[in-house]
């Protein structure tokens, strides 16, 4: 590994957006067979940086080799045809298509046009039972997959070219434990085989577990360059990115109050063919943790709760008050928030500035009469992002063009805005950076300790034990336990999964 | 996972190359302030050309009033099919929607009605069959799932019907002298239906702009799961836009009685092509999540100055086709080098 | 022409030659027209559908209107597979649809083509043709006249002509250039309207705006000509003659009012006439009021003008638009 | 296989509850069974009426041909519209470029150099006039970012003023018979030109189904963005998305004119309209990213067999156009009702 030179320099690499300079003279090499690890805050660059890499975005200045060659990539095309592949954070799947169509877009195997469809079949299947994934249809619909699954499709693309560089940013934010293993394994193999992988993640431990030497980039610069993984203490890499001292910080748990009453009470709810037979109580001040494996069906019970799926038995009572099922508005009323798992689908107005994205659930709070007081909603979404280091600052700006971690925060910012009587979180953390981390967690903690009553799903075991008082452990559509969140750790939860999968 | 493909990324990069006609969409739209700038000088160089080549007879009051009296009745039909197309919908029956306003407002039990009360009864009467129709396309289209293509499109056919049905296939004369006079006046020399369309522009920015309906329908026209996961009632929410559209052709319905002094079921013919195309030329896009009242009054009023030029020029129909076509692009390709010099202005 | 009101009291003491309109073998009688999109067509229509059930023994299939010929071929395919007795037919556009009218004649089925011919003279039985070129002739003679009779000099003549795509619209605005050409005239100003109410009112508000003094305008369509007359108001002009077209009882009125000068009759009931015809021939029967055995091949409308002199005459012939 | 709506978790959900407009246009899709089954049965109720109304009127091979090759011109026309808004295009020219390839193909000039060689000439050039038409269209939006509907309006009104010009307003009638009976003619009693429609149809259904170019039609109109980073040119794909819908223009134009021995500008008089309610009736995304060119012929039929049923049950046309658009909702309704079922069962 350590004889040959850099596969990839990028040298000054500097992209300019408007009102904006994204990166300002970025420096990155990468050698052959190296896990080459980017880190950095939301906004700090890396998925500018690898679109840049990846023929995306065209820099603006900067110059870029490939085997020692100075080259451009002037297009998408032209990079994949250098041997460069790239695992987009925000997933690219066409969602008409099929599993094996999505990863062989753009190079189907054919002869005279034709797609040669058995070829194509085979060379999927074997491409996800490499990656420990066969259970996938080949011939599914990549739209009817779960976030997960099309995550797993995006990267047997990324593998089907047989690249030299393959680049992943932040392809373990959808996955739970057990995948990112595979995933892992998977990254193994590569780089046994001289492949190079650039890997992006806010998961500090993942990259202590895979990567060999990490650039830290910081408002559009290179803070540090090709640190070695191994000899760089955690600690440091952290004040790199952020520039102060921070520990994962889950806020000091409060005894509930005796008395503090019952807001959430859900009773024996079902939803066809997901689940069944959940029910839980959650008192205000409370924060309860659903934990489980993707595709538990986790998502899916928050949905119900709120009304945005139709129950097909049970029921949900808010304050005493049973909620019309199958309503989200009647859900909102009774002061029910959500914040779904999947942003940009579920959740975002690209198109819309933050601080329309962040009023739209609380449009009745800055309205008098039907008139809205655009001043009042700039305000209060100025004071949000502020507290939540949404970046860069300006609120008018369309939400679409703020990086991966900065929209979820408007996500989160949204439900935060409304005073909600209870929030069901789904995934809040995804593709936040560690100092928004604990930002975020002291936000719910407070909450709670305003008495709102707080359900979070976390693919996280760490931040779901870790935030909430009470865990409820979710395994093929059933509670298989509940109980206090100190009382239990992520090895019992585990096989408690296993345990309920193989039930 | 689709609806967001619009907005690449890519949008906001001034000079990047590899654009896809969905991610042009969204820089079509570019920032307002750009946008208007293109149509407000793609307005202006047509006038240019007007007075350069009919003179004063272009460049005079008569003439401006002509341009703006022809532009009202489609303009409040845009006005309302800005709100549809905005709230990521298409109405196909608009024009059929007025002319079956037009008939039912003029059928002789109405006029009668109206004879012995006041001719509020036809504005009555237009209003409420036009929001009737509205209502129909709306209820199919968010209860009944039915597309709102479609939908609307079986509107078009029946409502037509039904118009030529009730009207026998006959222009209905308007006897009720008031009634014409009253629409055909003027306030401080501004026709009435000038200035009912002005009226109906105003309304419609604030709306569109200010209140919480015109956020939703950004909202619902832009990512509906999300607007539904915010507490929207989307459904309800698309209704109240075809109702909204409806109502806005029940006007128009009244507008163009008074003008004709005739209600028939050939009125309307082609509004919706002349609407849809006023407000995508306006800069709303047609994908729903982005409109422009603004934008929609230049486009109206730059096909209406169009063909005021054109045939002040004595041009042939088929001559003022072809050009038609050609301005059409060029104003388009205009609008955008403009939006987008002010995008990377931004 | 057939603007004849239907004959009554035929049941007695029919001689030889006028028992046509005793009830016969049931003859089946299809009609396809262009889509009724505007009061003439929609004229056409009721008339024929009127006279057809003047009569116990048609059977008339009314054919969805369109301005497909595609689709109306497809219509007369259909009546030649229903093996109708009889085709009335108003062309869409009289080129497009001889071949299969010629295919229904050669199956055996009598074809009467209404309004715009056919272009071959095996198509049709009997064809029953408004003059459109004529037409325009009787109107720009009118013209030439009337500038003769006001001394006009240089006068400014506009002309707002119908759908400008059909082949009718150029008959008549050759006929109306010919015809001027005679007394040494022009057209000024031309726009074209689509036939409609609505699009009349638009032309003419634009039309008005383009010429300040206007002495002589003619109007190919007096259905558009009710928008026309409502632009006219708008605008608070009526400095010129104004010459309509067709001859509805709207235009009757205004000449009798003197709000229009004259019109040129092109009678919306020439379906009906064509279904008429049809019936006799199905029947095989003759045309009593004629010397002829048999119907005879080609009836050219007349297109006479009517202004305050003679609208008496006319007035009843007007159709409803 | 069963296909899925983009995105909204409701789509799950069996029971059913809010669902948005735009969530609806994913499940009109269904899952190809249902989707298909739906008009399967619609047309088949369609007959049923057919043959309860008219008996052996309808129910005969000379009926069952003069539907098929009434369809046949417009069914042409909408296989090539199935691409684009498959690809997230529209095109509303292409009943202008079908008038314009006519009458260019059947100019005096064309048909005397056809007489002096062959009638092939005239095949050439209505496709190369589609072809280049559809290659404007194409470079206009894919390189010029004009927005579809904006840049095929325009040559709409190009295309027609054009026709017009070049035929005079004049129907030109086409006087080489060998052109003509090989168009008219029959291959085994099945006429030349239901045959043509048959070839379009199966071809289209290869190239979108069993080719790269099909499969990234898709991909284009899914997600642009995400087709342009997996390496495919879309604007290059999108051109030719727009030259083949021109080339099937030609095709039509040839057809009509081979059918109605004439070539005229009014010939495709508002096939944009009829060929997208085709389209979108037989279960292809208006917003792009899903169609099906079976699902295209289905709609074709219905649109066509309806239209036979009116005028073999002489209804009036106002009759029949209140009829039409109550039918297509009860047929669109009908068809989800089976794509929701057969989706439930997945
Ligand atoms: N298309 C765009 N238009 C305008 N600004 C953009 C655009 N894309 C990115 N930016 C800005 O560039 C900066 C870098 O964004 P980038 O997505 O590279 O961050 P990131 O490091 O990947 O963050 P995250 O960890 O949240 O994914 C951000 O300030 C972002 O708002
Ligand atoms: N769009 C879809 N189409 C088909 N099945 C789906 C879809 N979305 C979810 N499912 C199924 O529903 C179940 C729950 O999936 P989901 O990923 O929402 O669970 P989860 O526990 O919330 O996991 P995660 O934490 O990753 O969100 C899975 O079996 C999944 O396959
Ligand atoms: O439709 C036309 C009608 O309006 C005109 O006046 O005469 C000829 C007809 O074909
Ligand atoms: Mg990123
Ligand atoms: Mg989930």
């Amino acid at each position: 590994m350590e004889a040959t030179g850099p596969i990839l320099e990028m040298h000054g690499i500097v992209k300019v957006f408007p009102g904006v300079r994204a990166l300002d003279g970025v420096d990155l090499d990468v050698r052959p067979g190296e896990v080459h690890c980017l880190l950095g805050q939301n906004g700090a660059g890396k998925s500018t940086l690898i679109k840049v890499l990846s023929g995306a975005h065209q820099p603006d200045e900067g110059e870029l080799r490939w085997n020692g060659e100075p080259v451009t990539m002037s297009t998408p095309f032209a990079a994949i045809e250098h041997g460069i592949s790239t695992i987009y954070q925000e997933l690219d799947m066409v969602p008409g298509l099929s599993v094996a169509e999505n990863v062989h877009l753009g190079h189907e195997p054919a002869r005279a046009g034709f797609i040669g469809r058995a070829e194509m079949r085979r060379a999927t299947r074997e491409l996800l039972a490499r990656m420990g994934h066969d259970e996938i249809p080949v011939d599914r619909e990549v739209g009817m997959l779960p976030a997960a699954g099309q995550q797993i499709v995006s990267i047997a693309r990324a593998l089907s070219h047989h690249s030299r560089l393959i680049v992943m940013d932040e392809p373990s934010a959808v996955l739970d434990q057990q995948e990112v293993e595979n995933l892992f394994r998977v990254i193994e193999q590569l780089t046994a085989e001289g492949v190079a992988v650039v890997y992006i993640s806010h998961r500090l431990e993942e990259i202590r577990r895979v990567g060999d030497r990490v650039t830290v980039l910081k408002d559009g610069r290179t803070v540090a360059s090709g640190l070695p993984v191994e000899t760089t203490p955690t600690s440091e890499l952290i004040h790199l990115m952020t520039g102060r001292e921070i520990e994962y910080v889950f806020g000091e748990r409060v005894p509930l109050p005796a008395d503090a009453p019952v807001v959430l009470e859900v009773e024996d709810l079902a939803l066809a063919d997901t689940f069944s037979g959940v029910s839980m109580q959650v008192r205000a001040g409370e924060i309860v943790g659903l934990a489980g494996l993707v595709g538990a069906g986790r998502s899916e019970i928050l949905e119900t709760v709120y009304g945005a799926r139709r129950a097909s038995g049970g029921r949900v009572r808010v304050d005493g008050r049973r909620l019309r099922a199958g309503s989200v508005p009647a859900a909102v009323k009774a002061g029910v928030g959500l914040a779904p798992e999947e942003r940009k689908a579920q959740a975002l107005l690209l198109d819309q500035p933050v601080d329309r994205n962040i009023t739209l659930a609380s449009l009745a709070r800055f309205s008098t009469g039907g008139f809205l007081d655009s001043a009042d909603e700039r305000r209060a979404s100025e004071d949000l992002t502020a507290s939540l280091d949404v970046r860069p600052r300006g609120v008018q700006r369309p939400v679409g063009t703020l990086s991966g971690g900065n929209q979820q925060k408007v996500v989160l910012a949204r439900w935060l805005l409304r005073d909600c009587r209870v929030l069901l979180l789904d995934e809040p953390t995804r593709g936040v950076d560690v100092g928004a981390r604990s930002e975020i967690y002291a936000l719910v903690r407070s909450l709670a300790e305003r008495g709102v009553a707080v359900v979070v799903v976390s693919s996280e075991l760490e931040e779901v034990l870790g935030l909430a008082d009470r865990v409820l452990v979710v395994a093929e559509g059933r509670v298989v336990h509940e109980g206090p969140a100190d009382e239990i750790d992520e090895h019992q939860v585990l096989d408690m999964v296993m345990e309920g999968n193989a039930a | 996972m689709s609806e967001h493909s619009q907005t690449t990324v890519d949008d906001q990069a001034g000079g990047s190359p590899p654009r896809t006609p969905r991610a042009r969409l969204g820089l079509l739209a570019g920032s307002s302030v750009g946008r208007n700038l293109g149509l407000v000088v793609a307005l202006l160089i047509l006038c240019g050309v007007g007075v350069a080549t009919a003179g004063s007879q272009f460049a005079d009051v008569d003439n401006m009033l002509t341009i703006l009296r022809l532009a009202s009745v489609i303009g409040v039909v845009s006005i309302g099919m800005t709100f549809v197309i905005t709230g990521g919908g298409i109405d196909l029956s608009v024009g059929a929607i007025v002319a079956l306003a037009s008939v039912w407002a003029t059928t002789l039990a109405t006029q009668t009605l109206a004879e012995d009360t006041h001719w509020i009864i036809i504005v009555t009467t237009a209003l409420a069959v036009g929001i009737g129709c509205g209502l129909i396309n709306g209820l199919l289209i968010a209860y009944g799932g039915v597309v709102p293509f479609i939908a609307t499109l079986a509107m078009l056919a029946s409502a037509r019907g039904l118009a030529e049905i009730i009207a026998n296939r006959r222009t209905q004369i308007v006897t009720d002298r008031d009634f014409v006079d009253f629409f055909r006046g003027s306030v401080l020399g501004i026709p009435m239906l000038v200035l009912i369309f002005a009226v109906v522009a105003a309304l419609g920015w604030v709306l569109l702009n200010r209140t919480t309906f015109g956020r939703r329908t950004f909202a619902v026209g832009g990512n509906p799961e999300a607007a539904r996961l915010a507490g929207i009632n989307v459904r309800r929410h698309t209704v109240l836009l075809y109702v909204l559209l409806g109502a806005c052709c029940g006007i128009a319905a009244v507008m163009i009685v008074a003008r004709t002094t005739t209600g028939t079921s050939t009125h309307g013919t082609l509004y919706e092509l002349d609407a849809i195309a006023a407000v995508v030329i306006g800069g709303t896009l047609l994908a729903g999540g982005r409109g422009t009242v603004t934008g929609t009054v230049f486009g109206v009023l730059i096909f209406t100055t169009l063909s005021n030029v054109f045939t002040l020029n004595n041009l042939s129909s088929s001559a003022q086709a072809v050009a038609k076509g050609v301005i059409i692009v060029v104003a388009v390709l205009l609008q955008q080098r403009f939006a987008r010099r002010s995008d990377t202005r931004t | 022409t057939g603007n004849t009101s239907d004959s009554d009291g035929d049941d007695g003491g029919n001689t030889a030659v006028s028992n046509n309109d005793e009830t016969g073998d049931t003859v089946v009688i299809g009609f396809s027209g262009p889509a009724a999109d505007h009061g003439w067509l929609g004229a056409i229509n009721s008339t024929a559908q009127a006279e057809a059930d003047e009569y116990d023994d048609i059977d008339l299939q009314m054919a969805e209107g369109t301005n497909d010929p595609s689709q109306q071929i497809a219509q007369v395919e259909t009546f030649i597979n229903d093996e109708v007795d009889a085709i009335v037919l108003l062309p869409t556009d009289g080129a497009a649809l001889t071949q299969v009218a010629t295919r229904a004649m050669d199956a055996g089925i009598p074809v009467v083509n209404v309004d715009r011919e056919f272009s071959s003279p095996f198509a049709a039985r009997t064809t029953i043709l408004g003059d459109n070129y004529g037409m325009g002739v009787s109107a720009g003679t009118y013209a030439c006249e009337l500038v003769e009779e006001n001394d006009l000099q240089d006068p400014v003549i506009a002309e707002i002509a119908g759908i400008d795509s059909l082949p009718l619209t150029q008959d008549r605005s050759q006929g109306f250039a010919d015809a001027l050409e005679a007394c040494d005239q022009t057209v000024d100003n031309r726009v074209a309207a689509e036939f409609t109410v609505e699009s009349g009112e638009e032309q003419a508000a634009n039309l008005l705006q383009a010429a300040p003094q206007i002495d002589i305008i003619w109007n190919h369509d007096d259905d558009q000509g009710v928008g026309v007359k409502a632009a006219f108001e708008n605008a608070n002009r009526d400095e010129f003659s104004f010459i309509g077209g067709a001859g509805s009882c709207n235009a009757m009125d205004w000449i009798e009012n003197g709000e229009m000068e004259a019109t040129v009759i092109y009678p919306p009931t020439q379906a009906a006439d064509g279904i008429k015809l049809a019936r006799l021939i199905a029947q095989d029967k003759g045309m009593s009021d004629l010397v002829q055995v048999e119907v005879p091949k080609r009836v050219v409308l007349n297109a006479p003008v009517v202004d305050a002199d003679n609208v008496d005459e006319y007035r009843d012939l007007c159709f409803d638009s």
